[in-house]
């Protein structure tokens, strides 16, 4: 039985992780960010688990430490979106570019 | 192993025992916000207390979390700072709703903190930082009201978690060439091979944003602008000093194999960090920004310091970062007073600052020439001490270029004292009346900044436990 | 004796200031500590003598060396040679006029004359010490002090005069903090003797002896870098001015000579540099005084041509010059003090600076244009006053070196003294003499601290000036110590 | 050997004055100063004539040639081994002889002045400063050490810089007392580098051992001098050429003179004590005292006598022309310093070719008497006038018939009509110049001519010509005084001719003016100390005398009574006349270099480039800083996501720089 190579598996987590970075830095909307900084940990979550796998298939640490990020993510998004929500309040909208206040 | 536990962890732990009581007094009955404080000031002495006597060494959970002297010491520091935060932030709280919230993610980034710095394992490390990150951001929201608040928090989490994304991209990375997390059986598999260097810079990145080092510094000023001054005291001088040693401890720890690597990565984040940050500050009126600046500066000085990877290099490091918190915090506690009491938090409001509050001007004044190095304060030999422990290699392009921008600082430090003393002002702030406590938390500051430097027992006792390469 | 007194007295005398509460208080209290501080200066100057006497030839006498920073090998060392025992003189002097002089000032009088007494700790502790760390340490700390007195206190322009300078002279000594480290991390130590004792390679000495001269050149307006001298000393109060003149720059003075002892090599390979700038400095500052027309602008700039003559004489590196060197430092302390004490008198009661303005001050107040008439005179090179044993010093010094381009560098060097004839002439011609305007006529003479601080200032150049040899007495046994080094330097080329 | 040390006091007791009176004139003796001042100078004179006895008559001869004596000699500061300052107190003839000059000028003048500075404001100050010059003056006179000569000398210049700025809130008099004291200073550096030559190669500074060495042919230091050699010219020339040049300018030699003149703003009194029998004798002493090595120098020597020479002629040519009755003294008085100068000049050290030294010596001895007469009686009559103009005067001879006496003899005497003491020490002149130099010889010749002419010019307008001015009688109503007397009270009595303070010393020195000539001076002072035959050759007399009298005549058909020939020969002469009276334009060329050269052209630019270029780099330097911090702050964009942005781009630089660059 023929699997797939680790290769491809990094390539997707990589390919997933500019996609990630790629909208944070072109999507004008907060939460859509935050979605994609989420692609960006998915990504490394695919890493994490593909090296274990592959590599280092005896010992857990990858797939604990996967664990881990879901659950710091879920955390963060929490705490983000609390703050969207707040920083919707006071500018009554949730785009990045209103909230630009503060600069130079 | 089991009593064991108890005194290796006992800063976390009764830390932890805080935030429960705060939890209680929380959903116990409504009390007076003063006695709240008092209370909660009383119970963070303990907190500094415990930590101080009984040294001990050892790692629990197998490696996981270790802990020796030199990291309590570092601890204690926090602590410390913490302490005096809470005490001059009393005007700011004694008439907020959500006093015992505030302590809360404070005391709850504090632990994260912690467990970063005696963290042995790549996994308890991610988990202390964003322990300690998360909290923050929700507190740099503390004032609801403001706009500038909300933007400011914003900003720390988005830009925190892309870092953390960036670092978690280089974790992973050391994770797959070296198939292990836990620092002491990665030393043994760094190599020079180029995938471990870019997972490296990735690693240092992330580092780099939580200390704020050009280029990765950009959020600092917004967010200690926006965020109330009590939380932009912690976050300049807390967390960036809890990154700082477990940077250090790790660069010194882990990277020891690409040691010429991560020596030039310093050098050139540290030229960058300098340079940007005193320009930047030259042009800063609103205080807190103004802070930002010089501290991303400062850290350009540490930068070097570290980069001594000397015994003397982790040495001068604790040594300058106790100092800052005397020093910057005595002026954050000026510009916390004076922004709770009168409202203003531009250097431009200061003139003439003098003839009406001479106290606070002096505290103010010390606390800058501190910040700029000038003797007898101790800033001078924290900063000399850096320098020194960066010119160990030879670097004297370095040296040169940091002792004069040394130059550069001392302007606009000197410009706010200028504006203090000599700018005349038909209408500067009026007389203001300071918090006993919180007067006390400034003599604390000054108290130190004078002894730190002086006492040399003080570096001398942190040399001896220090730990270099 | 404890030269920790030295330190000790003038912190005393600062946090008693601090606790003082009215006025009267606060003079009486500076005024003691000061005169304090002159009486141990003295009986230090007496138990020295004795000590030579005695037949000690140790380099430095009172000697303590405690360990500060045990983990940097910083040490608190400190002792005293002939040299700095008169610069030690001088300061306390200085320190005693300048009290006297600031006595009726009522602004802000706590912090003023705690600034000064801080001032003067610094100077106190550079001379004394003899760790390179403590040296530095010193040196800075005297400098804050500067900036805030000229900008608190001072008059025109006076932030922008007290940035430049504190700037100006946070460059010099960061420029010094680079040598230092090249130091240290050579010999493994700050300890002068000690270094001296070791030596230095000639490629670290020639690369780092630059950084370390600049520095300590830029306080001893070292051209082209002495451009903080014309404003901070025309911005700064009368006793900021004394104190900037008369102790400040001589702490660059001192730590250029120290320096050059300390790496001979390099001070040969660039004493034609040091005296090319120090000859350019000595008559073009000359020039630059005959066209000013603010007396202490006047006073300034001759001080750059003065201390021009004391990078000269170090430069020189022979024993004469540097004698010279080190008298007219003395010399040039005492004088610019009396003259900058003269102008703030005048300037307190006319209320002018400018030339222009005055004229025939001598007929309403001859004590203070007589003390003016004594500071031109000994700025001018009067035989009987200070500067005359000075120059004369440093030019038979420099003559010694029958080099064409040291012969050109001492002729030019000495041509500046009938510029600075032109250009004292015309001050005093144009101020003391000449007709007298009304308002002016009915002004009032000296007042009795003011005549107390300049009688003192003038005995201190009458001294020198009448009898050279109890100065020579004191500083030629150190000269020779010094010269043991440099020449050990010329015989291994 | 015997102990001169005494003659420490002579010098000390002016010192002690001026110190007391300096100190506390003004509060204790605003009236008494005169007395005390007049009284120690008076001790000193005594001591003076007594240590002359002691020394010509007593023991100061050995196997008939004086001794120099070193009386005192102590190290006041040492450079370097063997080169220091020593003061000290030397006995030689030269010294005696300066000593009894300065001290005994220096008595008439205080006693003159007792009279004509009564009331004077400053009255004791004044004499304080007298004490101060002669001091300086008897320390100069006295020293061994030819750095101890500077001193005085410097000393003497501020001295006379103080007193002839006396009258302080009078312009002219200041601009006259800076430039007296910038011009000889401009000399003096000539003098020191001189003085560092000479130490330099002769390894000393102790004048008699610089002597020593230096005048024996074979000696190193001698060698080294001589080998030693800068444009052409060796180092002793250089050294003694500049050394020259100090003594040019304080004895207002061309081209260093212009201060003399100007100088006349002082006090009279001064003007008689300084810039006629003393101060600015200075410069011929400091030749005369290194002699020695003069001698070993032909070229020096041979400036010495030009610039002598020349200087006479050319002032006695200008103080023909002059009407400030002051001026034409002070031209005179640098028309006889020139005698001497050039007298040194040719002369030869030792032996009978050594009767130049003598001459010039002797002539410096009685020009110092009649000279100051001339001064105190021109004195008394600008008391009496206030006026220093010739026009203003005229006809006094029956006003003020002592002046008058004590004048015309002083002008005979420097007109060199026997038996007056000038006759004497001109013929030596003469002679010596006759004997070396024919073309000196007949520039001294016509100079004595014009001398007399221009004195007796100067004598008659004041004392004949016409009638006395009607300003004259009432000068005794007349409280309007020049500038600097204005506020001053005399009573009447002290009008006319002055009270007898000022009578008595016209009196004495008339005596002397009369009376020193036939002093057998070769005797005591030669350039060897040896003594000298030397005798009036009646022959060689005729021609100067019957030119003096020819002139004097001439002089007295223009001015004794008023007429018009003056003016004739005036316009005869025309533009030589005005260049005359111009003085030559060298005030002007001096204008010209300063004013237009050293301050436009030097000052301005140094005082421009170090505010503009000097400084202008250093803010240039701040606002650069200031400039780019402006102009990135565009980095701080406000935007999260450029932040963001950033991050990656410091990562990816990192990564290419660490994983692709720095391999």
């Amino acid at each position: 039985m023929n699997e797939v190579p680790l290769t491809h598996i990094l390539f997707l987590s990589t390919a997933l992780f500019f996609i990630g970075m790629y909208g944070l830095f072109t999507r004008r909307n907060l939460i859509t960010m935050l979605m994609s900084i989420e692609l960006m940990l998915n990504s490394v979550n695919i890493n994490f688990v593909a090296f274990n796998k592959y590599l280092f298939p005896d010992k857990l640490d990858g797939l604990f430490f996967s664990l881990f990020i879901i659950t710091i993510a879920a955390a963060e998004a929490a705490v983000a979106i609390a703050i969207i929500i707040n920083l919707y309040r006071s500018h009554q909208s949730i785009d990045v570019d209103d909230a630009t206040e503060m600069k130079f | 192993m089991s009593s064991n536990i108890f005194i290796l962890l006992r800063q976390e732990l009764i830390l932890s025992l805080l935030i429960f009581i705060l939890l209680f007094i929380k959903i116990g009955k409504e009390r007076g916000n003063e006695s709240v404080l008092n209370l909660i000031n009383g119970l963070l002495v303990v907190n500094l207390a415990v930590g101080l006597f009984g040294m001990s060494e050892g790692g629990i959970f197998n490696g996981m979390f270790t802990t020796n002297a030199f990291i309590v010491l570092e601890k204690n520091i926090l602590n410390l700072a913490l302490l005096i935060i809470s005490m001059q932030s009393y005007a700011w709280l004694k008439n907020h709703k959500q006093l015992a919230e505030f302590y809360l993610l404070i005391f709850t980034s504090m632990l994260g903190m912690f467990f970063m710095i005696s963290s042995g394992n790549l996994l308890m490390f991610y988990l202390g930082l964003e322990m300690s990150t998360i909290p923050l951001a929700a507190a740099a929201n503390f004032d609801l009201a403001k706009r500038k608040s909300s933007e400011a928090a914003m900003k720390l989490i988005l830009s925190s978690a892309f870092s953390s994304g960036i670092l978690l991209m280089g974790i992973s990375f050391l994770y797959g060439t070296t198939g292990t997390l836990s620092f002491d059986v990665l030393t043994a598999h760094i190599t020079n091979n180029p995938m471990q260097i870019f997972a490296f810079i990735l690693v240092v990145s992330g580092f780099a944003f939580k200390i704020s080092a050009v280029p990765f510094h950009l959020w600092t000023a917004d967010v200690y602008e926006g965020s109330p001054v009590a939380v932009t005291a912690f976050l300049s001088v807390v967390s960036k000093a809890a990154v700082l040693f477990t940077f250090t401890s790790i660069l010194y720890k882990v990277f020891t194999p690409i040691a010429t690597v991560w020596y030039s990565v310093l050098v050139v984040l540290s030229i960058a960090t300098i340079l940007i940050g005193n320009l930047f500050a030259i042009r800063q009126d609103n205080f807190k920004r103004f802070l930002a600046f010089s501290s991303i500066a400062q850290v350009g000085f540490i930068l070097i310091g570290i980069s001594g990877s000397a015994k003397a290099g982790s040495a001068s490091l604790v040594y300058f970062v106790l100092i800052y918190v005397f020093s910057n915090l005595a002026a954050f506690g000026v510009v916390s007073v004076v922004s709770a009491l009168a409202g203003k938090e531009n250097i431009s409001d200061f003139k003439g600052f003098y003839k009406t509050n001479p106290f606070l001007s002096w505290v103010l004044t010390i606390a800058l020439f501190s910040l700029a190095g000038v003797p007898p304060t101790a800033g001078f030999f924290g900063k000399l001490f850096l320098m020194m422990a960066g010119a160990a290699k030879n670097n004297y392009g370095l040296i040169i270029f940091a002792s004069l921008n040394m130059v550069v600082s001392f302007y606009y430090y000197l410009k706010v004292v200028k504006a203090i003393f000599m700018d005349e002002n038909d209408a500067p702030i009026q007389k203001l009346s300071i918090p006993k406590i919180t007067q006390l938390a400034m003599y604390i500051c000054i108290a130190g900044i004078i002894i730190t430097g002086l006492a040399s027992l003080v570096y001398d006792y942190i040399y001896s436990l220090s730990i270099g390469i | 004796m404890n030269l920790s007194l030295l330190i000790i007295l003038p912190l005393l005398t600062a946090l008693l200031i601090l606790l003082s509460k009215q006025l009267a208080q606060i003079r009486v209290i500076g005024l003691v500590g000061s005169i304090a501080q002159l009486g141990t200066a003295s009986w230090l100057l007496k138990l020295y003598m004795d000590q030579r006497a005695a037949g000690n030839t140790a380099t430095h006498l009172f000697e303590t060396n405690a360990v500060w920073f045990k983990a940097l090998n910083i040490n608190y060392h400190i002792g005293i040679d002939g040299i700095a025992l008169a610069m030690i003189l001088l300061t306390s002097l200085i320190v005693v006029a300048g009290i006297l002089v600031s006595w009726t000032m009522e602004k802000l009088s706590k912090e003023y004359f705690f600034l000064l007494v801080l001032l003067s700790m610094g100077a106190y502790g550079f001379f004394i010490s003899l760790d390179l760390f403590t040296l530095f340490f010193f040196l800075e700390v005297a400098v804050i002090p500067k900036f805030l007195l000229i900008g608190i206190w001072g008059s025109g322009r006076k932030e922008n005069s007290a940035m430049k300078l504190a700037l100006m002279l946070m460059a010099g000594s960061a420029l010094v903090f680079v040598g230092l480290m090249g130091i240290y991390y050579n010999t493994h130590t700050f300890d002068m003797v000690e270094i001296g004792k070791m030596g230095m390679s000639l490629g670290v000495q020639k690369f780092f002896f630059p950084f370390l001269f600049l520095g300590f050149g830029i306080f001893a307006a070292l051209f082209p870098f002495h451009t903080w001298v014309p404003d901070g000393h025309a911005s700064a109060p009368t006793a900021a001015s004394m104190f900037l003149a008369g102790i400040s720059m001589k702490l660059g003075g001192y730590g250029c000579l120290r320096m050059a002892a300390l790496m001979p090599d390099a001070a040969h390979a660039y004493s034609w540099v040091i005296i090319l700038l120090a000859t350019i400095a000595i008559i073009y500052g000359a020039f630059a005084t005959m066209m000013q027309t603010d007396l202490k602008y006047i006073n300034a700039y001759s001080s750059i041509s003065h201390c021009g003559f004391v990078i000269l004489g170090i430069g020189m590196l022979n024993k004469t010059s540097i004698n010279g060197a080190v008298i007219q430092m003395v010399s040039h302390g005492l004088m610019t003090a009396l003259f900058f004490a003269a102008i703030g008198m005048i300037y307190s009661r006319t209320h002018t600076r400018m030339v222009a303005q005055l004229g025939g001050l001598l007929k309403a107040m001859p004590f203070i244009s007589t003390v003016f008439v004594i500071a031109g005179l000994c700025s001018l090179g009067l035989p009987g006053f200070s500067g005359f044993v000075a120059e004369m010093t440093v030019f038979m010094g420099s003559w010694q070196n029958p080099d064409g381009v040291y012969r050109a560098a001492t002729v030019i060097s000495a041509a500046s003294i009938v510029v600075t004839a032109v250009y004292i002439l015309r001050a005093t011609g144009r101020t003391i003499m000449g007709p007298i305007s009304d308002e002016h006529a009915l002004l009032s003479d000296a007042s009795w601290n003011e005549k107390l601080a300049a009688g003192l200032l003038i005995i201190g150049i009458l001294i020198i000036g009448l009898a050279p040899f109890l100065i020579n007495q004191l500083i030629m046994p150190t000269t020779d110590f010094l010269m043991i080094n440099i020449n050990k330097a010329i015989t291994l080329k | 050997m015997s102990n001169y040390l005494y003659i420490l006091w002579i010098p000390l007791l002016p010192l002690a004055t001026f110190v007391v009176l300096g100190l506390f004139g003004r509060k204790y003796f605003a009236k008494t100063a005169g007395i005390i001042s007049t009284a120690s100078l008076l001790t000193s004179t005594i001591l003076s004539f007594v240590a002359a006895k002691q020394y010509f008559f007593v023991d100061g001869k050995v196997n008939g040639v004086y001794q120099k004596i070193i009386a005192l000699k102590y190290t006041w500061l040492q450079f370097s081994p063997n080169v220091s300052i020593d003061m000290g107190v030397i006995v030689d003839p030269i010294a005696v002889m300066m000593l009894i000059v300065v001290t005994s000028v220096s008595l008439m003048v205080h006693v003159f002045s007792l009279g004509y500075m009564k009331g004077e404001e400053r009255f004791a100050t004044y004499y304080a400063f007298l004490s101060l010059f002669t001091f300086s003056m008897l320390g100069l006179i006295l020293s061994v050490n030819i750095f101890q000569v500077y001193m005085f000398w410097e000393l003497v210049g501020v001295s006379s810089f103080l007193l002839i700025g006396y009258y302080f809130n009078k312009p002219s008099a200041v601009a006259a007392a800076k430039k007296a004291f910038i011009v000889t200073r401009f000399a003096d550096l000539g003098f020191l580098i001189g003085i560092m030559i000479m130490g330099f190669y002769g390894g000393t500074l102790d004048i008699g051992l610089l002597i020593q060495k230096l005048t024996s042919a074979q000696s190193p230091e001698f060698l080294s001098i001589t080998s030693a050699s800068f444009l052409g010219a060796s180092m002793l020339t250089w050294g003694l050429t500049l050394i020259f040049m100090g003594g040019a300018g304080k004895s207002a030699m061309f081209p260093l003179h212009i201060w003399l003149p100007d100088a006349m703003e002082g006090p009279t009194p001064v003007s008689a004590l300084i810039h006629a029998a003393t101060m600015v004798v200075a410069g011929v002493y400091l030749v005369a005292r290194l002699f020695p090595i003069f001698s070993m120098d032909e070229t020096a020597l041979n400036i010495v006598t030009y610039v002598g020479a020349f200087s006479a002629l050319l002032a006695a040519i200008i103080a023909c022309t002059q009407t400030d009755i002051k001026r034409v003294l002070a031209y005179s008085t640098m028309s006889q310093i020139g005698y001497m100068m050039f007298a040194l000049g040719i002369s030869k050290n030792g032996g009978e070719n050594g009767l130049g030294f003598m001459a010039s010596m002797f002539h410096l001895f009685t020009h110092a008497f009649f000279k100051s007469l001339l001064f105190l009686g021109a004195g008394s009559v600008i008391h009496m006038l206030h006026s220093n103009e010739m026009k203003d005067m005229g006809g006094l001879r029956k006003l003020m018939p002592i002046t008058h006496a004590a004048f015309l003899i002083a002008c005979l005497a420097i007109a060199g009509i026997p038996p007056f003491a000038g006759f004497f020490s001109k013929e030596e002149i003469l002679t010596a110049a006759f004997h070396e130099n024919k073309l000196i010889y007949g520039v001294a010749l016509f100079t004595a001519a014009l001398t007399s002419f221009y004195m007796f010019r100067l004598y008659f307008n004041i004392f004949w010509s016409k009638e006395a001015p009607a300003k004259a009688h009432s000068a005794v109503h007349d409280h309007a005084h020049n500038a600097g007397h204005n506020d001053d009270h005399k009573d009447a009595q002290d009008h006319g001719e002055g009270t007898w303070t000022m009578k008595l010393p016209l009196i004495i020195l008339a005596a002397c003016a009369v009376g020193v000539g036939f002093i057998p001076f070769s005797q005591f002072i030669t350039s060897d100390g040896a003594a000298l035959e030397t005798h009036i050759d009646m022959v060689f007399s005729i021609a100067p005398v019957a030119l003096s009298i020819i002139a004097i005549l001439l002089s007295a058909s223009f001015y004794k009574k008023e007429n018009t020939k003056s003016d004739k020969a005036v316009a005869v002469f025309g533009g030589f006349y005005r260049a005359a009276y111009k003085k030559f334009y060298v005030d002007e060329l001096y204008l010209f270099i300063t004013k237009k050269i050293v301050f436009p052209l030097i000052g301005q630019p140094i005082a421009w480039a170090d505010r503009n270029i000097v400084d202008g780099f250093i803010l240039l330097l701040a606002s650069t800083t200031a400039k780019i911090s402006t102009a990135i702050k565009g980095l701080q964009s406000g935007k999260v996501q450029n932040y963001a942005l950033y991050f990656f781009g410091g990562v990816l630089a990192l990564s290419v720089l660490f994983i692709y660059i720095w391999k």
